[in-house]
């Protein structure tokens, strides 16, 4: 199978979505001449030319919004945030007409559209460039959100949401861009709602996505050392959410930890807490716990950034806890 | 000097002289006005008895700039997209006044079978694309409805309302300047009748002929006289004719306009003199195309009035009986058209 | 004790609070000739004039900002958005500048500013007016939430936001400005992260906020006819959180249900019940259980509303669900 | 017509024939944009070294803009707000080189202890209020520090910097119409190099002349060249002695100028030629003033920029100097400046 960046993967689903519907187009900051802040768009504008691959000015709520309005006109947007953090700008658009439009309409109109881009703590982008905000999204009936952390899933997932009849937010992650991974040719949908496991054990659940997948894997290749097995999980879309798989690990280990980036109080993990101990009760030995960025806004310097980040080593630690190993 | 070719005040304005229709149609944009207008007053009075709900802003004094809006596009091709002041403009654009009336009642046979209400009046087959409550946020998505018509080559063209009190909030600028670096066919049209809720244009913008913030964009902005619904109509034409097909550019029209009660049924209107109301009163739309009418020598007499009241006041009758008669929505509807899918696993029906 | 409506105690906080700091002024829609939308700035603009009780253009994003400028310049504004609906458009101001200033300017400027308005469906508002949005800010780390439900709590906690030197998101209940309450004459400080006990009851915890706090007594009338006692506890701030009051009672009811109105999918209880699980998992003899809002744009029907809004029914339910009583 | 009373092309542009200083001041002026100069080009290099992290903006080029606003107030009762490109303005309001340099490394010994870097350049104590990084968010936040002039009877002043990229993001617009209505002392000066990342203005605004946008709010509007100090200074004192004060009202300019290198230094610039900079670069501002000095027969010789480039030069390597062996911030520190107290309980210390 070809090995793709996480990058070059998302690039192909958009190449292949555009070429196979005519209906999709790409509009953002930067997106065409200069191929993408990220490169992500690479190549798109000398492929598709002005009219299906726009380069926008900075101006996020009124993108979003002429997105949104394509959308129901009939077209297939993909609009880009350059990164996440620059769509609160944005946010009333996709809460208040995206994912309201079906319904205010009674089912007239249809908001088939995604809004993508970057997210999360890069390399010392400070307080205002490295924020996660699955859940603010993930919250509102409506939108759905997806969350990749491989190639194989940025590409997959990307795939499906274009093709999707409603709007998605689909949330890539910068640090990411570079990895590489085994990618399919050609078609390759990926459906929403459904978690990948990463990594079979009896011993305790690690729910983990995006980049903290890899932080995941990584803390239960440290507890294999000290004979833990950990199953880690990764949900790859946080709206619609794979409890099923979740609750079927739990039910074998009866201990869970949520490792996610974000902040931890109203994060998007107090919410998988919540649904599995209320469906999962019975089966748990200890209750969930969550590691999580840590509750500040994201300060530049190095050594404080990693202070800020979910470890490894944090993982471990909350693994050994919810194993009563302390 | 830059001005004369960015925003022109219209010369033309405050009185049209477009082409001249015969009676028929004169007698026809009549009616049309006075559907909204007593459409308008039942729907302020069955609000005052508790049958409709929410906020409910009336567009009475408003009528000639959204029938001059609709007489002025080929809504074929052409669409709508709206504030929450919209049931003027969906009456105008064809919905069923049975459907408007039974949306207001939130009846299931209401035009969103009792979702949207007042503010939301959707009519997508007649090219409604709806009423928007947040102030501003429908501007950008009549971009992207002109963006779509670009993109198709189709040669639609987008009309986008908006009071006069939006054009501070940034959707507006965002949405004027990437309409014009696309030359993209949207008409924006500003129905400004002086008050955003209580506030008074002159205490919420430094510049206050709103025809004239096209400058910064480098589009033609027009002040039309917004209680003439012919001054209305023909401007619209002009402006859809400029902006319609390739290379054509966006247009700002400033519709000088009035409304009658206050903001919402809420609103008692205390921010303004009995005065000053009654004063605007005496140019309403209605007695305007009268008197164009009678300039004309085609005066439309006392009995063509009578009849034409009788008729639309049983359009009317009969919009109430509907919305009263109709049934109530299923609570079970809730779950429909949140997505495609009610059974999509991204809605949690049960927590 | 006087009776006062909530408009009114928030009005008198107000007017309290200019008088004795004239650094405090308020500005947004309306608050100034209109005496407010709601009329809960009534009286102001007369007493203290246009520089104090400014009326704003529709410029939420604008506004904000200006406040968050006000408030590092010293000032201390109170911003009021007409809705929490409306200051989606304002979102980046708050999170991006208002909640990291201190932190990014590593502690040389501060911004004391209350960010107030109503939230919450009222009646018939539809999708785009009636919407619930504490976690959103919740979440920020920088940021305050308090959420009233009595006109006593209304005023005491405004006062104390206005004194605070931190942001503040305050968020007012339009449905419950006209209602009342005694509420004590001058000066009245509730601080924030301290819950009231609005009931006490041995068999089950009832956590419940704002509108649903009226909701949640409701539910325990309706228990106490059946045997059931239940303990209503009202946060009144959703950040700081009292969960040692939450917890103190689910030790004594081992029974846990959150009431909120918002929507279920990562609203503001997920993170009551993941704090609870994990901090009282051996004190529950059941899952904690959510009754939430409906996962739904609101839509206008007033049957419909009744069905998405959370009922006193479905509270007593879920109290005889954790009791196991069904 | 209406243009003349709104934005108005100043004809002093594009050299500046204001006030004539001596030769020291040519030379004070010299000295502090040559500071900026080799000061970003250090950053730069440390950069590639890897010694700073995150993204870096820098403002070679555009010294003329920093330096021209700095010496046209009074920075003892006037402010700056600022977007991320921001270094150059924070050496220009007096911060300390080794304080700017060390933030840039992280370092506890930097302007916010190495909590902010590059984008976020705060000195209070010296009335800078700030770089910040969302485009355009920084706009209403000058506007509320000039609100809080008039508040509180002082006579400040605030200028506030944003890219011609930002200029199309409602915030802009927005914090004009505030400014406007409410007559505060704000100078908003666009600092038009172009390009906003890789898009030039061209390719993203419909009206390119940044200072025409003034129509729209009845404000005055500016062209300045941006590469000459004294045009900027002037320009600058001009406005401010226009707005200070009760009855003044905002000011928009425009600073034409350039960035010699990428958008951030993660930019290798490929959307513009080479042909395009070294143009650009005849008009280098440190040249522009030596050009100045010599017409005024004040001619700077050799041996004084020598001089200089010594001086400079040292401050530079101090400042490296001290980044380097600054002290990196204590983990613990993360909690401390959220709140008021790092033991509020709104702060989840443990979850
Ligand atoms: C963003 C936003 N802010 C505030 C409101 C509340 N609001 C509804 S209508 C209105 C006044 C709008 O006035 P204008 O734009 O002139 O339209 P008109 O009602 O006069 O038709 C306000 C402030 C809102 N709906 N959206
Ligand atoms: C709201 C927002 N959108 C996008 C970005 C990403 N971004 C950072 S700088 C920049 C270009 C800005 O150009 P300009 O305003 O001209 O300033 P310059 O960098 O030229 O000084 C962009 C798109 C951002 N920081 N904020
Ligand atoms: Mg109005
Ligand atoms: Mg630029």
């Amino acid at each position: 199978m070809p090995i793709l960046s996480y990058r070059e993967a998302l690039n192909q689903a958009m190449r292949e979505e555009m070429a196979r519907d005519d209906r999709v187009f790409l509009l953002g900051e930067e997106v065409g001449q200069y191929n993408g802040a990220y490169k992500v768009s690479q190549g798109l504008l000398k492929e598709f030319g002005p009219w299906r691959v726009v380069d926008s000015p900075i101006a996020e709520l009124g993108f979003a919004g002429l997105g949104v309005g394509a959308a129901i006109a009939g077209l297939r947007p993909i609009i880009e945030f350059m990164t996440w953090n620059f769509a609160l700008l944005a946010y009333d658009q996709l809460v208040n007409n995206a994912a309201k439009m079906r319904s205010m309409s009674g089912g007239q109109l249809t908001c088939p559209i995604v809004f993508r881009g970057a997210q999360g703590a890069a390399h010392q982008l400070a307080s205002q460039h490295s924020q996660v905000f699955e859940n603010i999204y993930a919250y509102i009936p409506g939108l759905k959100v997806a969350v990749p952390a491989t190639p194989r899933d940025a590409k997959g997932l990307l795939k499906t949401a274009i093709r999707d009849e409603d709007p998605i937010v689909f949330m890539e992650s910068e640090v990411l861009y570079g990895s590489k991974g085994e990618v399919e040719e050609g078609e390759l949908l990926i459906p929403f709602g459904q978690a990948e496991v990463v990594r079979q054990g009896g011993d305790v659940t690690i729910v983990a996505w995006q980049k903290m997948r890899f932080v995941a894997t990584k803390a239960a290749e440290e507890l294999a050392k000290e004979g833990i097995e950990a199953t880690v999980i990764d949900p790859r879309t946080l709206r619609p959410f794979d409890l099923d798989a979740v609750l079927g690990s739990v039910a074998r280990t009866h201990r869970c930890v949520i490792v996610e980036e974000g902040w931890p109080w109203m994060g998007s993990g107090a919410q998988l807490a919540d649904s599995i101990q209320r469906h999962g009760f019975d089966d748990l030995d200890a209750p969930v716990l969550r590691v999580t960025g840590r509750d500040v806004p994201m300060p530049y310097a190095k050594p404080l950034e990693h202070t800020v980040l979910p470890t490894a080593e944090r993982v471990v630690e909350a693994c050994k806890n919810v194993l009563y190993r302390t | 000097m830059a001005e004369a070719t960015t925003a022109t005040r219209s010369d033309a304005a405050p009185r049209a002289e477009g082409v001249a229709g015969g009676k028929q149609e004169l007698l026809d944009l009549y009616r049309r006005m006075l559907l909204v207008r007593r459409f308008e007053e039942a729907a302020g009075r069955v609000y005052t008895e508790g049958k409709i709900g929410g906020f409910c802003h009336l567009y009475i004094g408003q009528e000639a700039v959204g029938i001059g809006v609709y007489t002025g596009l080929d809504p074929r091709r052409d669409y709508l997209v709206n504030a929450y002041r919209d049931h003027g403009h969906a009456l105008a654009w064809g919905s069923s006044p049975d459907a408007v009336m039974a949306e207001l009642f939130g009846k299931a046979n209401g035009l969103a079978h009792g979702k949207g209400g007042s503010m939301h009046m959707f009519d997508a087959a007649r090219h409604n694309f709806g009423g928007y409550g947040i102030v501003g946020g429908q501007i950008p998505l009549a971009v992207g409805v002109g963006f779509a018509q670009r993109y198709q080559k189709k040669d639609g063209v987008v009309v986008c309302l908006f009071g006069e009190a939006a054009v501070n909030n940034g959707a507006f600028w965002e949405s004027l300047n990437m309409s014009a670096v696309w030359k993209l066919p949207v008409i924006f049209i500003c129905e400004n009748n002086r008050y955003g809720m209580g506030t008074s244009i002159e205490r919420s913008s430094a510049v206050t002929d709103v025809w004239r913030r096209a400058c910064a964009h480098d589009i033609r902005g027009e002040l039309v006289d917004g209680m003439d619904v012919l001054a209305m109509r023909d401007a619209v034409a002009r402006a859809a004719a400029e902006c319609r097909g390739e290379g054509g550019k966006p247009v700002l029209l400033e519709a000088r306009t009035y409304r009658y009660r206050g903001h919402s049924m809420a609103d008692p209107a205390t921010y303004r003199t009995r005065d000053e109301v009654e004063q605007q009163k005496k140019r309403d739309p209605l007695n305007v195309l009268l008197e164009h009418a009678r300039a004309r020598k085609l005066e439309i007499d006392q009995a063509e009035l009578e009849t034409l009241e009788g008729e639309i006041g049983k359009v009317v009758e009969q919009a109430l009986k509907a919305s009263e008669e109709g049934p109530n929505p299923d609570p079970s509807v809730i779950w429909t058209d949140v997505y495609a899918s009610p059974d999509d696993p991204a809605l949690h029906r049960d927590i």
